[in-house]
């Protein structure tokens, strides 16, 4: 009862305090409060892997619910972390309204990504994922100029959209199951059991209209440009939000819908589909990667290169998939430590633009360190987790013996590799154009760098340990998906 | 004996945070260095100890992640550990000295001598780890320790690039080697070499991409032709000591991964032997030819250390074909060729590479043309690159002729056991091998004349510099070692004993075709003592009459100034002309407008074909993805198109499939 | 495996080698001057050269250091160890098999000595000479190669010892073989000891010189030793051309002497007649001339790959 | 009788065709709003229950009231005029919508072959969402891309009916909320957009590009 407590009634109540108190102090306690019991709860359902809720309602917690669980929590709680100490350095009257609005957007987006992770009839994944997009509205639009306001417009109408056709895609699989159960008994475990008899046309138009409905909301290819654009122009702490849980909480409704195409005969289709859309993703990425002066918006395309990689590896099956879950909890990882870097480099440079960044090294000797070791994170380096990620999707690409997606897929990253090296290597190390640079007091260590090496950091035990506690539910996951290591 | 190696390796671990607590720059590298030191005897002790008494002992673990993780110390690891840490021993030695004209500039040494630290660490556990999956954990770390610690003087924009250049290349040649092991592990289940080996069933499609991908990987690493362009760019980007260990012991990793590839994968293509003979025949012939035409002293060596990396290549593509033709004989051979060449090659490398950095620190400038009668400013450094010269080109008394000797007898032993085209080709690799040490001489007379001898071209005065003793040791030290391992090939056998053991089976039979090279040393000793003998009975006759100095003669013209020397591009212009297929040669100089002509200018430039050809794969890559660019192209209206498309495709798709 | 010869005979042949060695550049230029209606300088010429040099005074340019007082001793070392490798009618002094290789890189120590105390002394105009020694050397070495590998290979023995006891005149591909061989060791004759095709050995002109010019600035001492290495070395590779042709193994040892003599003086004739008959070649197309050598060495060993015997 | 209710609809999706006036758009998702709660109430006709009443009077109280008064305020707030007269008016618009709709029956038509799908509400929803697209593709003010997505939910919500989806009531209610505060999202956000940045004329925005 305390984890239904901790996970779906503590929010609300935060929201509420959140809307009522006006110091910032006391919403960061609550909210930080908040964070912390859900990251316990979702632990404990991680964990212990059964579901609090009382069998035969809409909300259950399934082990692949666990997961996102805790990825969700904790992106939240590092977030929290994060905020008071940006809040606090931007300064300026026209703030005032989008701090006061802060809080309480992200204690409703808890809220709102939980019921997404928790709720299993699928009608109302679709109501549910809307109520997302709008406690994202207000913390895209916090610096009120022009370019945040065009984020925001076309984040929020191309996501509508996306959702509109992940609805159709809904109904469709209403046509498929037409005979067999109705629209009451919609429930994700019964879909899957009774997956073999649905009718294979309209499962195949139901995948699709769902894989592209979402991919606006996970960042997939065609339809990756408002997502891009919102994540590049939000302030730092929502942008580590976006990139590091909002995704992977459409990735989970897009695998909530695979689970049951996986279990029929129409899943070659849907892997054929998931490859390309992945593998689309990853050469888009590396266009824009490639060469780009803005250092947020590589972040943004970097993100897109990480979850069409995910795609590709949901996609590929077998170990691949176990992979491509690793890669989801690693990228939010990653992603955080990247933005939090971000926005300390943009508050102290005051621009986006990556010639502006000189002389970072002297400038703020801490934040280039944790810069250096999340660009070696998310480029894959070894040591750190996104590598051992990727190495399973790779054996899961040769175990399929799928040597053209292999070879491009290699490629790709090479031509990724080479841009990002080139961007964030010169931001570390290009000197200051004048012989004598402005004697600047240097940045002193403080919380946003603990968090920063914190989130790389974690994840080296995670890859090579592989702690039983996250291994074994990732195990029931893949066992879900019929797939046996 | 382990517990030396360990203590060894704690040592490293303890320097990489002394940066941290020690404030002052100059003591800094002093201690950090010297403690490096001690690390590196001990370990030396443990490796030299572990080949004399060569008995294969390993160490295993377990890792969730990387199944059961083996440090296992085989005759080719422990050879590999000992000429790494011999080495990393010059180096930091070296550095000590080195680095104090960095601190005076008011460079931070300190996050340098840690990734300095760090990559005589990871180069260490690179040989000794026998999980493919740590292997490569390792393998990556040590590259980018390289890299960090080249990009450590930031300020110039060569430096960046160059660093650039080394990360791009090794993350390439990462990506092929994880496809060669996944490829592995694939067919076998699991990460260890020893059950690599072990593992009977692979079918000729896995075998070729395992062999491909791999001797991709590392041959980018080692500096194979196609692949060689990043050495040229690292080499003057790093600061000597480091670009020391880059060249001698660095791309050696790249050698012990197509060693150990050989030594675990059942031979049945033969194929890939001569492939791997003719890429080290061109890498070695292309290498130095380039190398004669470079006027910066640190590009000319790196692309010496392709050529010598060809030569390895050659000595092991003699040992593949060993395997396939089931020949012990010439396995023995061309390993022993090859690797004793490795040690060697380290040594004066390294030697040359230190030299170098003695005399970039008198000429502040890679560029040889300024340079002149370096011989009287610094003459310890001198006499050491002297030797090195002498042994790089592989010339008799010293040990590069000794390790080209035993390869030379690797083409004439396949000659004599191979039918058919192989002694044509193998004649062949032999005359290229004599071409390429003719190359060699001509292009180290060129660097050692230009540079050492005669007057100072920029007009310098020459005063006798005091060198600081730590460098003086470091290269009077490997100048012996040149020495010794050249006139007594014996000692360069003894270390390689154990490998050859493993690879022929038994101890015996590999001592009786390599022991007859051990027994060189009386031919060597005797031509030392005509040439002391002759020396001697020359200086009684001087005696007896009278020795002065002198002008040099200058054909009766006496305004003789030290521009009228001659100059580097001068030396080697014909040879240059004659490779002008493969080396762009380009020249630039302003042609003569008035009956007096003022100001006169003549530049001439030779860049590498394949260094052209990557730059220009560069360009088309970044024409091709800027012609994509219109994706993202801010208008609301193209991307609910791309939404409608999308759905329209993936369901003609759906028709379809 | 390394033989030093127990008894003194080949060492005794050795030193008769060294006596011997001026006597040939005498015998050319004494036939140079018959064939130019002169009565020329008599044979023994050299010898008094070398004496005269070795009691004059030595005099070392200001800027000349170690290089150039250790050259010489080297330059001169080099050819007098590859001497004695040489069987010159019994087995040779110093054998091991594989001394082909240390035959061919002890002469490039010696060249690479001698083109360092050319730079050594600061003038152009032994830089000059250092940089075309330095080039045409690059083109020598693969004659060697070609010409003495190939046999090397043929018949399957690696020292100089034994590699010419195989030739017998009899077989004719052996005839076809030799005489390609001697050819091109008449090539390399001339583009090692600096014999007219490629360098005039007596030119006054330094810019025209390759040889000459690089011992300029030597002097007394020196200068004697650099001569007679030059001389010891034209003797060598003449050596090495009548070898080819086996009279030690085909006529014994005594009457084989006679007919290794007769062919040396053949040679120096040879020699003397085409520095009569030809100018210099222009410096551009030497690598061109030394690229025909190699050219018949690849022809003999094509020859022999397709119809080896097992 | 829906499928009279359902081929005016069409008849609205042709007038959109035609019309570039503000005031033409309110008209046309008003008629809309009242033409789909009609199917939705005599679709549902025969099991007759309250939870369907409430659905009814929630779609018509939603659809065809408060979203329109909702535009009709952001137009006078913002006095947005007539929309963007400046376009000559080119029968291209017309003939493509003339295509989609016909296009739609034809498909709706194919798969009601293979499932029981009553073809004219299908066809009519298919019709509904590509139309929706086609506005917004072909139109550059902001208003019409939010008449656009209205016109793509109402066809949503015919596709529901025409492939007789009993969604729980709750997740009709829920949906029509949600479709309530996006709509009013949208507004807020082109209010900003007009007060703040008067030079940008409530055209489409195109800074953000790569």
């Amino acid at each position: 009862m305390i984890t239904i407590f901790a996970l779906l009634v503590l929010p609300p109540i935060a929201t509420v305090f959140a809307i009522w108190s006006s110091s910032a102090r006391a919403n960061q306690r609550v909210t930080l409060l908040a964070g912390i019991a859900h990251l316990l709860a979702s632990l404990h359902c991680l964990v212990s892997q059964e579901n609090p809720f009382p069998s035969g309602w809409w909300l259950a917690v399934d082990p692949l619910g666990g997961f996102f669980l805790t990825i969700l929590s904790h992106t939240f709680v590092l977030v929290v972390l994060y905020s008071p100490s940006f809040l606090q350095r931007t300064q300026g009257a026209e703030y005032d309204h989008s701090k006061r609005l802060f809080y309480p957007a992200l204690n409703f987006y808890l809220l709102a990504n939980t019921l997404v992770l928790v709720v299993q009839q699928f009608a109302m994944l679709w109501v549910v994922l809307e109520l997302t997009t709008f406690s994202l509205v207000p913390l895209i639009f916090f610096y009120r100029t022009k370019d945040s306001l065009e984020a925001v417009w076309k984040y929020l109408f191309l996501v509508s959209l996306g959702l509109v056709f992940v609805f159709v895609g809904v109904l469709f699989l209403g046509i498929s199951a037409r005979g067999v159960s109705d629209y009451t008994a919609f429930i994700v475990s019964r879909m899957t059991e009774a997956a073999p008899q649905l009718n294979p046309l309209w499962l195949k138009a139901s995948f699709i209209f769902v894989l592209v409905g979402l991919s606006a909301k996970i960042g997939l290819a065609p339809m990756h440009p408002g997502d891009v654009d919102a994540t590049s122009n939000a302030p730092a702490p929502v942008a580590a939000l976006m990139a590091g849980s909002l995704r992977s909480t459409a990735v989970l409704v897009l695998l909530r819908f695979y689970q049951v195409v996986g279990r029929t005969d129409i899943q070659p289709f849907a892997q054929k589909l998931l490859i390309f859309a992945g593998l689309l993703s990853i050469a888009v990425s590396a266009i824009y990667i490639w060469r780009n002066r803005n250092y947020k918006r590589l972040l943004a395309y970097s993100s897109v290169e990480h979850l069409g990689i995910i795609a590709l590896g949901v996609g590929i099956g077998g170990v691949a998939l176990l992979g491509a879950l690793l890669h989801l909890l690693f990228n939010s990882f990653g992603k955080a430590a990247l933005f939090f870097m971000a926005g300390n480099i943009h508050r102290s440079y005051g621009s986006r633009e990556i010639e502006a960044i000189t002389d970072l090294q002297r400038r703020l000797p801490w934040s280039a360190f944790v810069w250096g070791l999340a660009f070696l994170y998310i480029v894959g380096t070894p040591p750190f987790g996104i590598f051992f990620s990727e190495l399973f999707v790779l054996r899961g690409m040769i175990h399929a013996a799928d040597w053209l997606s292999l070879s491009l897929f290699l490629a790709l990253l090479m031509v990724i590799f080479i841009g990002m090296s080139r961007a964030m290597l010169r931001m570390l190390h290009a000197p200051s154009a004048n012989s004598a640079p402005a004697v600047v007091d240097r940045e002193r260590l403080n919380l946003s760098h603990a968090l920063g090496f914190y989130a790389v950091a974690a994840s080296v035990p995670l890859a090579i340990f592989q702690p039983p506690a996250l291994f074994d539910s990732l195990h029931a996951i893949l066992a879900a998906f019929g797939v046996k290591l | 004996m382990i517990a030396l190696f360990a203590i060894g390796l704690a040592l490293h671990g303890l320097n990489l945070a002394l940066p941290a607590l020690l404030r002052c720059s100059r003591r800094l590298t002093v201690v950090c260095n010297l403690v490096n030191a001690i690390a590196l005897v001990c370990g030396l002790s443990f490796s030299l100890s572990a080949l004399l008494a060569y008995q294969r002992t390993e160490y295993s673990f377990e890792l969730p992640a990387a199944g059961q993780v083996v440090i296992g110390f085989d005759g080719l690891s422990l050879f590999f550990l000992f000429t790494f840490q011999l080495l990393s021993l010059a180096g930091s030695l070296y550095a000590v000295s080195y680095l104090r004209h960095y601190v005076e500039r008011g460079l931070s040494v300190r996050g340098h001598l840690s990734f300095f630290t760090l990559l005589i660490l990871s180069l260490q556990l690179v040989v000794v780890v026998q999980n493919a999956l740590i292997f490569l954990v390792a393998w990556e770390i040590m590259a980018l320790a390289a890299y960090f610690s080249i990009v450590f003087d930031r300020q110039k924009e060569e430096v960046r690039q160059g660093g650039f250049w080394y990360l791009v290349a090794t993350h390439a040649s990462m990506l092929f080697l994880v496809v060669s092991f996944l490829v592995l592990h694939e067919s076998t289940g699991s990460w260890n070499f020893d059950d690599f080996a072990h593992h009977a069933g692979y079918d000729s499609k896995t075998l070729a991409i395992v062999l491909l991908t791999g001797f991709a990987g590392f041959g980018i690493k080692a500096g194979f032709m196609p692949f060689h362009v990043w050495l040229p760019n690292a080499h003057p980007a790093a600061p000597a000591h480091v670009s020391g260990l880059l060249s001698a012991i660095n791309i050696k990793a790249g050698i012990y991964g197509i060693a150990r590839l050989i030594m675990i994968l059942p031979a049945q293509e033969a194929s890939y032997g001569w492939g791997l003979l003719a890429v080290s025949l061109i890498s070695a012939v292309l290498g130095v030819w380039y190398a004669l035409a470079q006027h910066d002293i640190k590009r000319l060596l790196a692309y010496h250390s392709v050529e010598n990396i060809g030569i390895i290549g050659l000595g092991l593509s003699i040992a593949w074909l060993g395997r396939c033709y089931a020949l012990p004989e010439l396995v023995v051979l061309g390993f022993a060729g090859a690797l004793l060449h490795t040690l060697n090659h380290a040594i004066f490398k390294g030697l040359l590479f230190f030299g170098a950095g003695s005399v970039d620190l008198q000429a502040h400038g890679g560029n040889i043309e300024q340079m002149g009668g370096f011989a009287r400013v610094i003459p310890l450094t001198a006499v050491g690159f002297l030797i090195g010269a002498i042994s790089i080109c592989g010339l008799p008394p010293f040990n590069g002729f000794v390790s080209e000797f035993i390869i030379y007898k690797s083409f004439f032993r396949g000659a004599d056991l191979l039918h058919g085209y192989a002694p044509l080709v193998l004649l062949c690799a032999a005359v290229g091998l004599a071409f390429m040490g003719g190359l060699a001489v001509a292009c180290f007379t060129k660097l050692y004349g230009i540079v050492f001898l005669g007057h100072n071209r920029a007009g310098v005065a020459l005063r006798r510099q005091r060198e600081p003793v730590s460098s003086s040791i470091v290269l009077l030290g490997l100048a012996s070692f040149c020495a010794v391992v050249g006139i007594f090939p014996g000692t360069g056998l003894r270390l390689i004993r154990p490998v050859l053991g493993e690879l022929a089976g038994t101890n015996q039979t590999s001592a009786q075709w390599a022991s007859p090279i051990g027994q060189l040393q009386i031919v060597f000793l005797l031509f030392l003592a005509l040439v002391v003998v002759i020396y001697a009975a020359k200086v009684w006759v001087q005696g007896r009459t009278v020795v002065r100095l002198g002008e040099t003669w200058g054909c009766g013209y006496t305004a003789v100034t030290p521009r009228m020397q001659y100059t580097a591009s001068g030396f080697a212009a014909e040879l240059v002309q004659l490779g002008r297929p493969m080396l762009a040669f380009t020249v630039q100089w302003t042609p003569l407008q008035s009956i007096l002509p003022l100001a006169r200018a003549f530049h001439s430039r030779c860049n590498d074909r394949m260094e052209n050809g990557w730059i220009f794969l560069n360009h088309g890559i970044g024409r091709l993805l800027g012609a994509l660019r219109w994706i993202q192209s801010g208008n609301i209206r193209h991307y609910v198109l791309y939404v409608f498309a999308a759905v329209i495709f993936y369901l003609l798709c759906a028709l379809v499939w | 495996m390394v033989r030093l010869s127990p008894d003194p005979l080949p060492w005794l042949t050795c030193a008769l080698f060294f006596v011997a060695a001026p006597l040939l550049s005498g015998i050319i230029n004494k036939v140079k001057a018959w064939l130019t209606g002169r009565v020329g300088p008599p044979v023994w010429q050299p010898y008094y050269e070398l004496l005269r040099l070795a009691r004059k005074e030595t005099v070392y340019s200001t800027s000349a250091g170690f290089i150039s007082r250790a050259a010489p001793v080297l330059v001169w070392c080099t050819v007098a160890f590859a001497v004695l490798l040489l069987p010159l009618g019994q087995p040779a002094a110093v054998s091991f098999p594989g001394d082909i290789i240390l035959f061919a890189y002890l002469l490039a120590l010696g060249r690479f000595f001698q083109i360092l105390a050319a730079l050594d002394v600061a003038s152009s105009f032994e830089g000059m000479g250092a940089s075309r020694e330095a080039r045409f050397a690059v083109f020598a070495e693969p004659i060697f190669f070609f010409t003495i590998g190939s046999l090397a290979i043929i018949t399957r023995r690696y020292s100089l010892d034994t590699v010419f006891a195989e030739i017998s005149w009899r077989d004719p591909l052996f005839f076809v073989f030799v005489s390609v061989g001697v050819l091109a060791l008449f090539f390399l004759v001339s583009a090692e000891c600096s014999r007219m095709p490629v360098d005039d050995p007596n030119t006054h002109l330094e810019l025209t010189m390759i040889h000459e010019v690089m011992i300029l600035d030597a002097s007394g001492v020196d200068l004697a030793l650099y001569q007679h290495a030059a001389s010891l070395k034209l003797l060598l590779y003449s050596t090495l051309a009548a070898l080819l042709l086996n009279p030690f193994g085909v006529f014994g040892p005594t009457v084989g002497l006679l007919v290794f003599v007769a062919t040396l003086l053949a040679l120096a004739v040879a020699l003397a007649a085409i520095e009569t008959l030809m100018a210099r070649f222009r410096l551009v197309l030497v690598p061109q001339f030394l690229l025909f050598g190699t050219a018949i060495g690849i022809l003999n060993i094509l020859i022999f790959t397709f119809s080896r015997r097992p | 009788m829906i499928n009279v209710l359902t081929i005016l609809f069409c008849l609205t999706l042709i007038y959109l065709a035609v019309t570039t006036r503000l005031s033409a758009y309110v008209l046309i998702l008003v008629l809309q709003g009242a033409l789909v709660a009609g199917v939705h109430a005599l679709a549902f006709f025969s099991d007759f229950s309250w939870s369907h009443l409430i659905v009814a009077a929630a779609v018509l109280l939603v659809r065809t009231l408060l979203i329109p008064a909702y535009i009709v305020k952001i137009i006078r707030q913002l006095d947005m005029g007539h929309g963007d007269r400046t376009r000559r008016y080119h029968p291209g618009f017309l003939v493509q919508m003339a295509g989609v709709v016909v296009g739609a029956f034809l498909i709706s038509h194919q798969l009601s072959r293979f499932t029981p799908v009553n073809v004219i509400p299908f066809g009519a929803a298919v019709a509904g969402i590509a139309a929706g697209g086609l506005l917004i593709v072909r139109r550059r003010l902001l208003l019409a891309h939010v008449v656009g997505f209205l016109i793509i939910e109402n066809g949503l919500f015919l596709l529901g009916i025409g492939v007789q989806a009993q969604m729980p009531w709750m997740i009709e209610v829920a949906g029509l909320l949600d479709l309530f505060v996006l709509v009013f999202l949208m507004g807020i956000a082109i209010n900003q957009l007009k007060s703040h940045f008067p030079e940008a004329d409530g055209a489409e925005l195109t800074a953000l590009q790569d």
